[in-house]
């Protein structure tokens, strides 16, 4: 899979038009200081021979050597994790806090004007485009009300708090439509639980709707969310890449949109490959866990 | 279930009829030619010229709107047939041949969810250039493993009915049975899917031409008339809130629509639930 | 009273190396702050000493010989001398030298070590250029020991030391405590990557950020009536043309270019893509500079006339061409003015917006383009008209053989004649269409001072910024 | 005073009726059964006596517990059920949370009730073992989790418990061994019952009284014995006659074999990749058998004893792992089987409802099987559809609806016309009439026994009950496990069953009424 993943990459970019170091070197650069550079960079060898080189190389941790920036791709892409990891997780943790509990007060409140308040919220949560939502919100708190700074990033080993305040809006951007969907599918899935067998067992044996939603109902209905979260997770990443640039962070998104705009294959190539990565684990650890929340799927021993 | 019930799918109808033929009249009428430049109207207010004012470049903005309403559409709609045109055979192979067909279609959109759609449109953009091509492939290959799950969800439950046994038992070979049996069978949900894909497809569209590797001027998209403005998004904040505005209502009409197409063609389907962020 | 400066800029450099790569955003960070050359270009383009703190030149121009300040050091400690000016200018003639400006160096013939503080600099054929060239940032002094590492960890002589790069966000730059020339009054810089206009003026409202040097002309107006901002309005030495084809038809004949000329409304143009910031040019010269000549009334704009030299050309009903464009914003909005200019006298341009370095393929390595826009930025770069292997492919005898009289050519008033007499050929050739001369439009909190207006070479000086009060 | 008394029920939803002035009286130690047919309204009478009706219904009348009107606030009437009435539902597939452990759900229904629960007792009484409580309920079989639901109903030590069509989800020896769980237990407990089911027989054998519901409304009720032995309902008198089955008489002569089942297997792979592949199930385990021409072959057993799978091989659906099948001569592994021969054999399946694609009329699905035959012209084509839907008593005007437009009763008849549209020689009806109401049962094997007649056609029908078994068959095959362990004509079959699973198969029937 992740093998199939890299090769897909790296035919793709090895077709890209365009020479990395004639961009380095610029519009009035002297052919042979171009082709001195393309040498340097390695960028001659065939193309079989550097595929191969690049696989060894990221097993033992070696992503190669970024041609625009200089530095090894490994080092680049982890300093930008440290912003885009914390990023997606907030975002997530933010959706699951506003959409959950509102798709379970829906569901509880189903056909009544709450439900259909909060579902014309959801509605609208879903169409808003999220950086449209995210220029919204630095003028009204960053801007106007100057509560948070309006982008950028400190590193956290130097002020976590700045770092963390640097990172609200733009999850807050991030969340939106993802909490809104959340709150839909909780809402369908409680719904759809709720008339389900067990809990009339429930409610036979003693509770009222209330406690048997509470008690059989949730945990039911959490399963196909669950599905959906980690799908999220993988749109949140992309998401990334768009809201970084609107709020100027120095994420992973913001490093392959530059490093594609710079021709920087080797970067893009590491940066594209551990975004797979990251997608490709995060289902991984979504079946895990469904597998772990649902005894139906646990392998019998 | 009778439409008269459904509000929602009537109101959402409505109102994508509405958008789709103000986005239909600009391929032959708009109130100004939306490429006209002229530099000495820019930044109108709303007015009796210009309806809606005009913009940085003295474009009429109704008549980029209307314009911008059909290709959003036009893109999205484009990624959705990418998506069923590939996607539901695959779907349906997977099912009526079962074995390592099914292995491999399951690789295979495994493989297209691991890529975001953005970083496939952001690569496409290289190899090609941007532009709306750039973005219909981005979205269509989005879509694609999409469908593709969507088609094998459904087929897989029509497979298990006894009218498909009995179709193998009068001689129907597997193609038979995808395209007789499962395919109508699965008609309504692939439908169903489609209006939400063709939702997300705009507001992906939307988010590709923002960040440049979308739809190019002289065309015009929604989002590409965000992109234009947002620098002057303090002086002249009409001119964001526009097409912002009618990404919203287009995507809200849509989803609404989708959402009672589902409840009119089958309340089972409700609880499928197949619903995924926008790329 | 603050003595600390965050600034807004629009490009994260690639490495900071400016002796390795052309981005003007290394430049900008890094130029006379960290690096210094020889000599210094100050705010009005001409030469002042730098870490040569004199020089004399021989009658025949051909040699140059450079006394070098005493005490300097570089950043890690290392002492300045002779040596590390040999080592660098031999590195930018070395056979594998990355240098985007190599050809700039070409004349340099030797470089000699007379003694610790003393240079001699032979040329092989006298240059008018030689000293602003050696200004400017690609030929900064590097020390041997650290130059490999200046991509990432830049030591230079500057009046600011390097401290740390955070990828994608920021450069902070210091005061260097031991700097040999006067004390700068800021003691700390730090260079904010910005991409986006609306982030920008956000950033600048909020107080993120104190200032930019460069701003987009659109957004403007958020900060022209706020008595916390000061605009900076100036030039930069961009001559931004629409680039032409030469090779090519219709475009290599001289009627077609008229009529081009003649459809362009340079007003119209300026306005819509620099806001009016932008100063016409009539030629490819910087209007700011002593020897411009104003020649924007060469071929006026008139539609009828275009037509009519269209018709005579052999085009009475237009032809069509394709406009292709690299991403840079004042590039885009212009071609889509031009598209509906030429449209009316009947050029039909199909707009083909493309990536940087796929541009610079097509434009500049294949010669693959009809037209183009792009902005020049390079200090005095008329001299590329007399190459006919260049990108627009404009071959003229006379022009060429005029460019080598200026190059060895060193008084004052021989070398005006010489340069207004280049500037009018190409006017009336019409080799490429001449639109506007980029603008500067910085904006600035209105309590610092000392900012340069205008962009006689790339980079922000930290050196004369300064709070007030 | 009686434990429960409703009074003038009326229950509607959106103005459509679905319960009418319902009143009854259920006294203390009573064994009170309420059967009718489908949407009747059995199971909404007794959601109302629990106050679980769905939001949605518009309910009239009152229903008295004890004595006092039920309570209008939802957390007393949740804790009055919990106390004193148990329930045990239909599905035990869905009715238990199957992310709990059994032991777990039974201990909540105490601890709902105020009463220390022994789980390890309930699990007892109920005949499941200490262990079982640390199973999940997909750890269980059907019977299993309908045993956990009724010791979690047992948990509160309710006074009266309701059990709502708790077996009809069950195969014929579990679904008795149930019965009499439930019987025993309300004995022993003193227990007052209220037992739902569209099975007159097994009402007759739990309940001492009975009330038939038809059409949301009552039309008789009294003690078991008066209604059953002297009826006054037409419907009443309807549903005794049709649960009594005649046996058909049948020649028994030798005849020459149409099919032989020659030591056929078919091994079902378990999931896994290679390596993690996990044991392989055999489904049919070395069956062999033949049958005659014009001849009625039954295959009983046990709910996945491999039924279906042996008849899937034979129609050619699917194919033998090993062993062989000869028809006509011909010899064929499963789906190997030639189109022509393919014309010969034909399968009428168990559930009307999803045996035609709803999106084909009637005339089109009926169609399909005549490609088998090779070209044909359109008159010929329409002949053979007009004759085929004539010969199961249908109207050819009916080819052009969608099956939906169609009843169960017809839908089956429609699934036999079409097994029957390319002139087959034999049949294979797995389980032809098991989800038909009682009451068209009769219609459809007076059919099938026609049709064998006017075509000499061969019939093997599965089936898991005996007495329709014994009704159509010649001869009888039973099955356990994969295997046939005993065969013979029903007679001596019925008579003397030698093999242990015949007997239990034989003790589950129910009494026949009257
Ligand atoms: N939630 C509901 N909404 C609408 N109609 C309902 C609902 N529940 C039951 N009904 C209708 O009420 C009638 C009686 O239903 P009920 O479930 O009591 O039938 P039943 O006799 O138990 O049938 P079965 O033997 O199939 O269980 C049916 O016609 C059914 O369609
Ligand atoms: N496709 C399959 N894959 C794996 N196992 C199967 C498959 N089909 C059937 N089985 C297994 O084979 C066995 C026999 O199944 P079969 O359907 O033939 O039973 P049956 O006798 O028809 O039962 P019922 O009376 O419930 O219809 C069962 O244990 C079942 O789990
Ligand atoms: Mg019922
Ligand atoms: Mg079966």
């Amino acid at each position: 899979m992740l093998l199939a993943s890299a090769a897909v990459i790296f035919l793709l970019l090895d077709l890209l038009p365009g020479d990395p170091a004639r961009f380095i070197l610029g519009i009035n650069a002297s052919p042979d200081a171009v082709a001195a550079l393309r040498l340097q960079m390695g960028l001659d060898a065939p193309a079989l021979e550097r595929f191969l080189q690049w696989l060894g190389g990221m097993l033992g941790g070696d992503f190669g050597m970024s041609v625009t920036q200089r530095l090894p791709v490994a080092q680049l892409i982890v300093e930008r994790l440290a912003v885009t990891l914390p990023l997606t997780i907030l975002a997530m943790l933010i959706s699951m806090i506003v959409g959950l509990p509102l798709g379970i007060l829906a569901a509880r409140r189903r056909g009544k004007p709450a439900d259909t308040a909060l579902m014309v919220l959801a509605q609208t949560g879903v169409a808003v485009p999220n950086f449209w939502f995210g220029m919204l919100l630095t003028l009204v708190f960053a801007v106007t009300l100057r509560w948070l700074p309006t982008g950028g990033f400190v590193p956290w080993h130097e002020d976590w708090i700045g770092s963390l305040r640097s990172l609200v809006l733009p999850s807050l951007a991030l969340a939106l439509p993802q909490a809104s969907i959340l709150a839909r599918v909780m809402r369908t899935a409680l719904v759809d639980v709720m008339g389900q067998d067990f809990i009339r067992t429930a409610r036979a044996k003693g509770m009222t709707m209330d406690e048997a939603i509470w008690r059989h109902g949730v945990r039911n209905a959490l399963l196909p969310v669950l599905t959906i979260l980690g799908l999220q997770f993988a749109y949140l990443v992309a998401g990334t890449i768009i809201v970084e640039n609107v709020f100027f962070l120095p994420g992973l998104g913001r490093l392959i949109f530059n490093a594609v705009t710079e021709r920087d294959l080797i970067l893009v190539r590491g940066a594209t490959m551990v975004l797979v990565v990251v997608v490709t684990a995060t289902m991984l650890i979504t079946d895990l866990t469904y597998a772990w929340v649902d005894p139906r799927l646990r392998v019998r021993a | 279930m009778s439409w008269r019930h459904n509000p929602g799918l009537v109101g959402g109808l409505i109102a994508i009829i509405i958008f789709a033929a103000l986005g239909l009249t600009s391929l032959w009428w708009t109130p100004y030619p939306i490429q006209a430049i002229s530099v000495a109207d820019r930044f109108q207010p709303l007015g009796p010229e210009h309806w809606l004012g005009t913009d940085h470049l003295g474009r009429d903005l109704l008549s980029m709107v209307m314009h911008g309403i059909l290709t959003s559409l036009l893109v999205a709609a484009s990624g959705v047939v990418i998506g069923i045109g590939v996607g539901v055979p695959m779907g349906l192979a997977a099912v009526a041949w079962g074995g390592w067909v099914e292995w491999l279609v399951l690789r295979l959109s495994d493989l297209a969810f691991a890529f975001p759609a953005l970083i496939v449109a952001i690569l496409i953009a290289t190899l090609h250039g941007p532009g709306e091509l750039n973005a219909i492939i981005a979205i269509g290959i989005f879509n694609i493993p999409v469908f593709a799950r969507v088609a094998r969800g459904g087929a897989l439950a029509i497979a298990t009915q006894d009218y498909v046994a009995a179709a193998r038992l009068a001689g129907l070979g597997n193609a038979a049975i995808a395209a007789r049996h499962l395919l109508p069978n699965i008609a309504s949900l692939i439908i169903v899917q489609g209006t939400i894909q063709l939702s997300l497809g705009i507001l992906a569209e939307a988010a590709l031409s923002y960040v440049g590797i979308g739809t190019q001027a002289p065309e015009t998209s929604l989002g590409l008339m965000l992109r234009d403005v947002q620098g002057v998004f303090l002086i002249h904040p009409w001119l964001s809130v526009l097409p912002g505005l009618t990404i919203v209502f287009l995507v809200i009409a849509l989803n609404i629509a989708g959402d009672g197409l589902r409840d009119a063609i089958d309340p089972r389907l409700r609880r499928q639930g197949m619903n995924h962020g926008a790329g | 009273q603050p003595t600390e400066i965050k600034i807004g800029v629009a490009f994260e450099p690639p490495a900071l190396d400016p002796t390795a790569g052309a981005a003007e955003a290394i430049d900008v960070v890094v130029y006379q702050n960290v690096f210094e050359g020889l000599v210094r270009i100050d705010k009005d383009g001409a030469v002042q000493p730098g870490l040569a703190e004199s020089w004399t030149v021989s009658d025949d121009g051909l040699n140059y010989s450079f006394k070098l300040h005493d005490g300097v050091t570089f950043h890690d400690g290392s002492a300045f001398d002779a040596e590390d000016v040999k080592f660098t200018f031999d590195r930018i003639l070395a056979e594998d030298s990355v240098n985007a400006q190599k050809a700039l160096y070409a004349p340099i013939a030797s470089v000699e070590v007379v003694d610790p503080l003393t240079v001699d600099i032979t040329l092989s054929r006298p240059d008018g250029l030689f000293l602003f060239n050696i200004g400017r940032g690609d030929a900064v002094i590097v020390a041997p020991e650290s130059a490999d590492n200046n991509a990432t960890d830049p030591i230079g002589t500057g009046p600011f030391a390097f401290v740390q790069w955070d990828r994608g966000s920021r450069v902070i730059l210091e005061q260097y405590g031991p700097y040999w020339g006067d004390k700068p009054a800021l003691t700390r810089a730090s260079f904010v990557f910005i991409g986006d206009t609306g982030a920008m003026t956000n950033a600048l409202l909020a107080g993120d950020i104190d200032g930019t040097n460069n701003f987009a002309a659109e957004a403007l107006p958020v900060f022209e009536g706020n008595p916390q901002f000061k605009v900076l309005v100036g030039l930069t030495e961009g001559e931004t043309i629409l680039a032409t084809n030469n090779r090519k038809a219709p475009f290599d004949n001289l009627l077609v270019r008229q009529a081009m000329a003649h459809a362009l409304d340079r007003e119209e143009i300026i306005e819509g893509a620099t806001y009016g910031y932008g100063a016409p040019i009539g030629t490819h010269f910087a209007p700011q500079n002593p020897d411009y000549l104003d020649l924007t009334g060469t071929y006026p704009h008139d539609v009828e006339k275009a037509k009519a030299l269209l018709a005579e050309a052999g085009y009475p009903d237009g032809f069509s061409a394709t406009l292709k464009l690299p991403p840079v914003a004042y590039a885009r909005l212009s071609g889509q003015i031009i598209a509906s200019q030429f449209a009316e006298v009947g050029i039909k341009l199909e707009l083909v917006n493309a990536e940087f370095a796929q541009w610079l393929e097509d434009v500049f390595a294949n010669k693959d383009f009809d037209l183009t826009i792009i902005s020049h930025v390079e200090p005095f770069d008329i001299g590329i008209y007399a190459n006919p292997d260049y990108y627009f492919g404009y071959d003229n005898p006379e022009f060429q053989a005029l460019n080598e009289t200026l190059t060895a050519t060193t008084d004052a008033a021989e070398r005006t004649k010489l340069v207004q007499q280049m500037q009018t050929i190409i006017a009336e050739d019409a080799v490429n269409g001449y639109l506007f001369e980029l603008a500067q439009t910085g904006v600035w909190n209105a309590k610092l001072e000392g900012m340069w207006p205008n962009s006689p070479v790339e980079g922000v000086v930290l050196r004369d910024i300064h709070w007030t009060e | 005073m009686a434990l429960v008394e409703i009074e003038n029920l009326s229950i509607s939803f959106g103005g459509r009726p679905a319960v009418r002035g319902l009143s009854l009286n259920i006294e203390r130690g009573d064994r009170f059964g309420i059967i009718g047919e489908s949407g009747s309204g059995k199971s909404l009478t007794a959601l109302a006596i629990t106050g679980l009706l769905p939001e949605t219904a518009k309910v009239s009348g009152q229903v008295r517990f004890d004595g006092a009107p039920l309570p209008s606030n939802e957390r007393e009437m949740a804790r009055l059920r919990g106390k004193h009435i148990g329930m045990v539902f239909q599905e035990p597939m869905t009715a238990l949370n199957p992310l709990m452990t059994i032991g777990d759900q039974i201990g909540e229904a105490g601890t709902l009730a105020d009463i220390a629960t022994d789980i390890d007792g309930l699990l007892q009484e109920v005949g499941l073992l200490p262990p079982h409580g640390a199973r999940f309920p997909h750890e269980l079989s059907g019977g299993q989790r309908q045993r956990a639901m009724i010791a979690m109903a047992l948990a509160s030590q309710p006074e009266l418990m309701i059990a709502d069509e708790p077996t009809s989800a069950l195969d014929a020896i579990t679904q008795r061994k149930v019965l009499d769980l439930i019987g025993d237990i309300c004995e022993r407990r003193r227990m007052t019952l209220i037992f739902i089911s569209h099975d007159i027989r097994a009402v007759a054998a739990l309940c001492t009284k009975v009330a038939v519901m038809r059409a949301g409304e009552i039309v008789e009720q009294g003690s078991i014995n008066a209604v059953l032995q002297s009826p006054k309902a037409e419907y009443t008198q309807l549903l005794l006659a049709a649960s009594r089955m005649e046996r058909r008489p049948r020649s028994a002569q030798a005849r020459e074999a149409l099919l032989t089942v020659d030591a056929v297997s078919r091994d079902y792979g378990h999931g896994g990749f290679w390596l993690w592949r996990q044991k392989p199930v055999r489904a049919v385990d070395r069956v062999s058998f033949s049958l005659g021409r014009g001849e009625s072959v039954a295959l009983v057993g046990p709910s996945g004893c491999g039924k279906s799978t042996l008849a899937r091989m034979i129609v050619g659906l699917d194919s033998a792992t090993e062993g062989q099948f000869r028809l006509d001569g011909t010899l064929y592994h499963g789906r190997d089987l030639p189109p022509l021969l393919r014309a010969g054999v034909s399968l009428v399946f168990q559930d009307p409802f999803s045996s035609f694609d709803p999106r084909m009329t009637v005339g089109t699905s009926l169609g399909e099987p005549l490609r088998l035959l090779g070209q044909m012209t359109r008159e010929e084509r329409e002949r053979r559809l007009v004759e085929a839907i004539a010969s199961v008593g249908l109207d050819p005007v009916m080819l052009s609806r969608y099956a939906h437009e169609f009843s169960g009763g017809q839908r089956q008849r429609l699934a036999i016309a079409r097994a029957m549209v390319t002139k087959p020689r034999l049949l294979v009806l797995d389980e032809p009439v098991s989800a038909l109401d009682v009451s068209v049962r009769g219609d459809v094997l007076n059919l099938l026994a026609r049709l064998q007649e006017e075509h000499g056609l061969t019939y093997l029908i599965i089936s898991h009950d005996l007495d329709m078994v014994a009704a159509m068959a010649d001869r009888v095959l039973v099955m356990e496990a994969g295997r046939i362990i005993e065969q013979g004509r029903p007679n001596d079959l019925f008579a003397r069953p030698q093999h242990e699973l015949t007997r239990a198969l034989m003790a589950a029937r129910l009494p026949d009424v009257v």
